[in-house]
């Protein structure tokens, strides 16, 4: 019998690395599970996390950046952290080829309210590499069984330069379809670029997505969010309609170490997606 | 003469007004009123009416050095310091942590304070057994003359009288109680590294779980980091909650580093910490 | 089931004891009183006001493996640590100590994901608990009272043991309890007027007074969540904190914990140790964002998470007024004189 | 069987381990019971490498510098004799022996004094037996 013990990871073997970005410090990772019944009991829906588990490392908290409806593998998109801090995991992972093999603990955390999302209009801004559960959401809706399940879809999404852009094919692939507006920018654009210019709130307020029946879906540094938010209040959406997903140091996953905790919170287990209602009623402790 | 604690807490308040009143300093590290008359705590007086909150009593053992590096450079502060603590003071100044015109420094000559844990006089046993301050720019009272002087290092006999291997069986059995609160480090007025060694993961010096390996390493390199920085003030054993006697080895290094090289931490704002420091004349006789 | 025996045939009754399963009890060190696995009979000590570190180690050590692995070798050949249940019985712990239990079981096993660790052992223990003596005034820090605790509450304990003079009279409050009195020989039958006594005794814990009386649940958590922006409060409240961990180690009711690796000679574990609101690492984020940098912060965030945040998620108040955090304070912070400042401002 | 002792050697880069490996192109003969790891300077030597040496089971741990003055770095190594002198009676005071650790001055060109340093160190390190103290078991 395999363990039910909810701090013991799960084999993985990474299966394909894709370099996101030109200066090769964001890679995306699938992975397949080395128990068929590991895979099955692996149901997330978009904007949960796991823990990535690398032994003699530690473990590190990232969000699932694939959708349930990619069916074998898992996907995730880990920036290599250690610009300031030492991230052990997170160069342990960037060092390691196809074939290697990793622990995975989850999924943990709420995703983002698909019940809540269905039958409305949906607004995902992302920026930078924080757009990995925003793929996941904007994949699973895309998917031939749910696109009927919400209203338009318009996506935003920017980066600092066109090379640190994530999932560029998949953002070409949904610049050619009908039923999504996709609109992509950039803080500075380069000689090959032909899209737009100019930071995501601007944007955002250029495209001005009607507030009617519709939820933002907003994932990024904690810049772009504090100059995003109002962009979407002043628009007409209310605090329930504008949902967010917290980012804070994390432990366990389960709500249990403490670490994550904010106001009667605990980011990791009641979170991390939450409402911006949800947010103004914690203390600024984030 | 007896020292009046009751005496040293008026000319403290006194001098506190006079210097927040004329914007000499922006706030005064003093001692408060604790939970009881036992303990009283270390206070920030940041006005003329916080004044009235501070207290000084025999239980006045914290040395307030330890908050000089907390608040901003170039902040104007006035500090309360018992003999011990103005070392610290001392220590700070040559370590450029603080600058000495940004310090007013309010000397308190005392003895007879003691341990609110144990009740025990606080002397040479445990720390520098200085009575006077050796740097103010305000003497609270006066200087203490004809107490009996010993030496800081009596104390050190009879553990270096001891065999190898008992001494390790010594601090094997004492630092393995630890339990890595780091109440000593946050105690040290000296301790002010961001992050420290022992909270760093790349390279990880040393492991977190409170077992005999991560425990010696912290202590041993926590000791060797104070070489020649300790001033003896004897904190870091009184924060401890399992009572390891840390200040025996903080002496013995002082000790060692005060015979090899001919300085005592904290004496003079003109000398240079020894490890930072050397002669030409040092001698290969250290390494011996 | 009402037994007693003479304290100074303390031995014969905690060799039974041994007897039953792992016994941990109060042991006299070089620094005080500690919770130990009692390997002689004899190092048991009731002599005790309370213990240094409070009894929460035994079900949650400050540090505990989760995964035994060797570096380089395939993942599958790690060895999981699995929650361990043999039998415990857990001797001589004060009342409020005993509560404090009640509520690391509602974060730990009754709420959201099971830790199978602490819930494993708590199944397996039968709890002794060990009335405060009523007779002598309360230690200054205490304030169990506050928080609704008595001194000699039996609630919580599986057995609960009264001292009356030279004996100690023991009482099973739980059928747990009375199945492990019942298996105990040698014991002697107590009095109708020992029974009493025990009675008089948990009547007169409910009236011990220690400092401060009644602090309302509501009432505080309202009062912190406004008093969550008052910087000045709060920076008041923690000019003298060194921000150390003394106070959470201690703690019986602080549950925050680290999850590291620690691989030596290819040899690794992973484990989870203590961690501390306090120390400043303990939210620096792998971005370099650290939410808490300042002292206050850190000191706002233990007292809003014992009086405010615990009881809005929770419905309880963590802290169950031992007086252990103000006790071991280098500084002498108090807990609950900041929760008294809190009500006032 | 014999004990043979694992000894960590620290040697900086301008004198001592060209001084090595002087003895080494000579064909001096010394124990191999010394494994030495390169340093750009003595001063370069953060205490903690020798406690840890210790705890990872070195029998004895032997530094090697310029002789003070001759510093390619001028002053390094006088800043290093006043720190490992300090991490000496540390390592005395915590109870380790004390003919466990020593520091020695040996130039590029005194390959005859590194063989023999080593000769006698490793002898020494023989005589005290393994250490056992610091290291984890």
């Amino acid at each position: 019998m395999r363990s039910t013990n909810p701090y013991i990871p799960m084999p993985v073997e990474i299966v394909k690395i894709t370099d996101e970005v030109d200066t090769h410090d964001i890679k995306s990772f699938r992975f397949k599970f080395l128990n068929a019944q590991d895979e099955a009991r692996f149901q997330y829906l978009p904007g949960q996390f796991a823990e990535l588990s690398i032994y003699g490392k530690g473990e590190s908290p990232i969000g699932i950046a694939s959708s349930p409806t990619e069916p074998g593998y898992v996907a995730f998109t880990v920036q290599r952290a250690g610009a300031i801090v030492p991230g052990l995991v997170t160069a342990a992972l960037h060092d390691m080829e196809e074939g290697g093999r990793i622990g995975l603990r989850g999924p943990l955390g709420h995703p983002w309210p698909i019940e809540f999302l269905e039958k409305k209009n949906i607004v995902v801004v992302g920026g930078g590499f924080a757009f990995t559960t925003l793929r996941s959401l904007v994949t699973y809706m895309l998917h031939e069984n749910n696109r009927s399940r919400f209203g338009d879809i318009t996506v935003i999404y920017g980066a600092r330069t066109p090379g640190l852009l994530c999932y560029k094919d998949e953002l070409a692939a949904w610049e050619k379809r009908s039923d999504i507006k996709t609109i992509i920018t950039v803080d500075k654009g380069n000689e090959t670029w032909k899209g737009r210019e100019g930071f995501v709130p601007a944007v955002c307020k250029d495209v001005a997505p009607s507030p009617a029946n519709a939820v933002a879906v907003i994932c990024g540094p904690p810049v772009m969010i504090k100059f995003t938010l109002p962009v979407f209040f002043e628009l007409g959406f209310s605090k329930e309609n504008i949902l967010t997903s917290l980012e804070m140091r994390m432990k366990c996953g389960i709500g249990k170490c403490g670490r994550c905790n904010v106001g009667y919170k605990y980011v990791c287990s009641d979170g991390p997606v939450f409402s911006l209602a949800e947010l103004e009623e914690l203390p600024r402790d984030f | 003469m007896a020292v009046s604690f009751q005496q040293i807490e008026e000319k403290l308040k006194t001098e506190a007004r006079r210097l927040l009143e004329s914007g000499q300093v922006s706030l005064v590290l003093a001692w408060g009123r604790g939970f009881d008359e036992k303990h009283p705590m270390p206070y920030v007086a940041k006005g003329a009416s916080d004044v009235d909150g501070i207290v000084f009593n025999e239980f006045c053992t914290h040395n307030l050095a330890r908050y000089l590096v907390r608040y901003p450079r170039g902040t104007k502060m006035a500090v309360a310091v018992k003999a011990a603590d103005s070392r610290a003071v001392v220590q700070l100044i040559q370590e450029d942590k603080v600058k000495r015109h940004d310090l007013v420094i309010l000397g308190i000559p005392v003895y007879g304070i003691k341990n609110p844990k144990t009740g025990e006089i606080i002397d040479g046993k445990t720390t520098c057994g200085l009575y006077n301050p050796v740097l103010y720019d305000i003497l609270i009272a006066e200087e203490v003359h004809g107490q009996p002087v010993s030496s800081p290092y009596a104390v050190l006999a009879e553990y270096e009288a001891m065999d190898q291997d008992a001494r390790f069986a010594f601090w094997k059995k004492e630092l393995d109680r630890c339990i890595r609160c780091y109440a000593c480090r946050k105690a040290c007025p000296m301790c002010y590294c961001d992050p420290c060694f022992i909270d760093q993961n790349k390279p990880k010096w040393g492991e977190k779980s409170p077992e005999t390996p991560g425990n010696l390493m912290y202590h041993l390199t926590r000791f060797h980091h104070l070489a020649g920085r300790c001033i003896d003030c004897g904190e870091c054993s009184r924060a401890c909650p399992v009572d390891i006697p840390l200040y025996l080895f903080h002496k013995k290094v002082a000790k060692e580093c005060e015979e090899m090289f001919g300085q005592a931490a904290g004496m003079s704002i003109e000398d240079k910490p020894v490890l930072v420091n050397f002669r030409m004349e040092d001698s290969d006789k250290i390494l011996e | 089931m009402l037994k007693k025996t003479a304290i100074h045939q303390l031995s014969d009754l905690t060799s039974a004891l041994m007897g039953k399963g792992t016994l941990v009890a109060p042991v006299r060190e070089d620094a005080g009183f500690n919770f130990r696995e009692i390997s002689d009979a004899k190092q048991v000590d009731l002599n005790f006001h309370n213990t240094i570190i409070s009894p929460k180690s035994v079900f949650f050590p400050q540090t505990e493996d989760f995964i035994r692995y060797r570096t380089g070798r395939p993942l599958q050949e790690a060895e999981t640590v699995e929650p361990e249940g043999k039998p415990l019985i857990l001797f001589g712990v004060r009342p409020c100590d005993v509560k404090s239990f009640e509520i690391m079981d509602i974060h730990f096993s009754c709420t959201g994901a099971v830790d199978p660790y602490w819930q494993a052992r708590r199944e397996a223990a039968t709890l002794i608990g060990y009335a405060f003596d009523v007779a002598a005034p309360a230690e200054p820090e205490e304030f169990y009272q506050t928080l609704g605790i008595g001194a000699a509450d039996p609630e919580g304990s599986d057995i609960f043991m009264v001292r009356r003079g030279d004996d100690l009279i023991l009482k099973s409050i739980t059928g747990k309890g009375e199945a492990l009195l019942a298996g105990i020989e040698g014991l002697a039958g107590a009095s109708a007027d020992d029974g009493k006594f025990f009675d008089d005794t948990v009547a007169a814990g409910r009236n011990f007074k220690t400092r401060f009386t009644c602090v309302d649940a509501k009432a505080i958590t309202k009062k912190l969540e406004d008093l969550f922006h008052n910087t000045d409060f709060w920076e008041k409240a923690s000019n003298a904190c060194l921000s150390c961990g003394v106070c959470t180690f201690a703690c019986p009711t602080c549950y925050c914990f680290d999850i590291c690796d620690e691989t030596l000679f290819g040899r690794g574990t992973r484990r989870r140790v203590w961690d501390a609101c306090m120390f400043t690492d303990f939210t620096l984020e792998a971005s370099g964002h650290n939410p808490r940098t300042k002292v206050y912060q850190r000191l706002r965030q233990k007292i809003g998470h014992k009086y405010s945040y615990h009881v809005r998620k929770y419905g309880v108040i963590s802290c169950v007024g031992c007086g252990r955090c103000t006790r071991h304070c280098p500084v002498g912070i108090d807990i609950f004189s900041i929760v008294e400042e809190a009500m006032k401002a | 069987m014999s004990f043979e002792p694992k000894i960590l050697g620290i040697a900086c880069n301008w004198c001592t381990y060209t001084g090595a490996d002087l003895a080494g192109t000579t064909r001096l003969q010394y124990p191999q019971n010394l494994r030495v790891v390169r340093v750009m300077c003595s001063s370069r030597i953060n205490p903690s490498f020798i406690f840890r040496a210790f705890q990872l089971g070195a029998d004895g741990v032997l530094v090697g510098g310029c002789h003070p003055g001759d510093c390619h770095y001028n002053t390094g190594n006088l800043y290093a004799r006043r720190r490992l002198a300090v991490t000496k009676k540390i390592l005395e005071f915590a109870g380790l022996e004390p003919g466990r650790f020593r520091v020695e001055w040996i130039s590029a060109s005194e390959g005859n004094k590194f063989a023999e340093v080593v000769t006698e160190f490793t002898g020494q390190i023989k005589a005290l037996g393994p250490q056992t103290k610091f290291k984890i078991s």
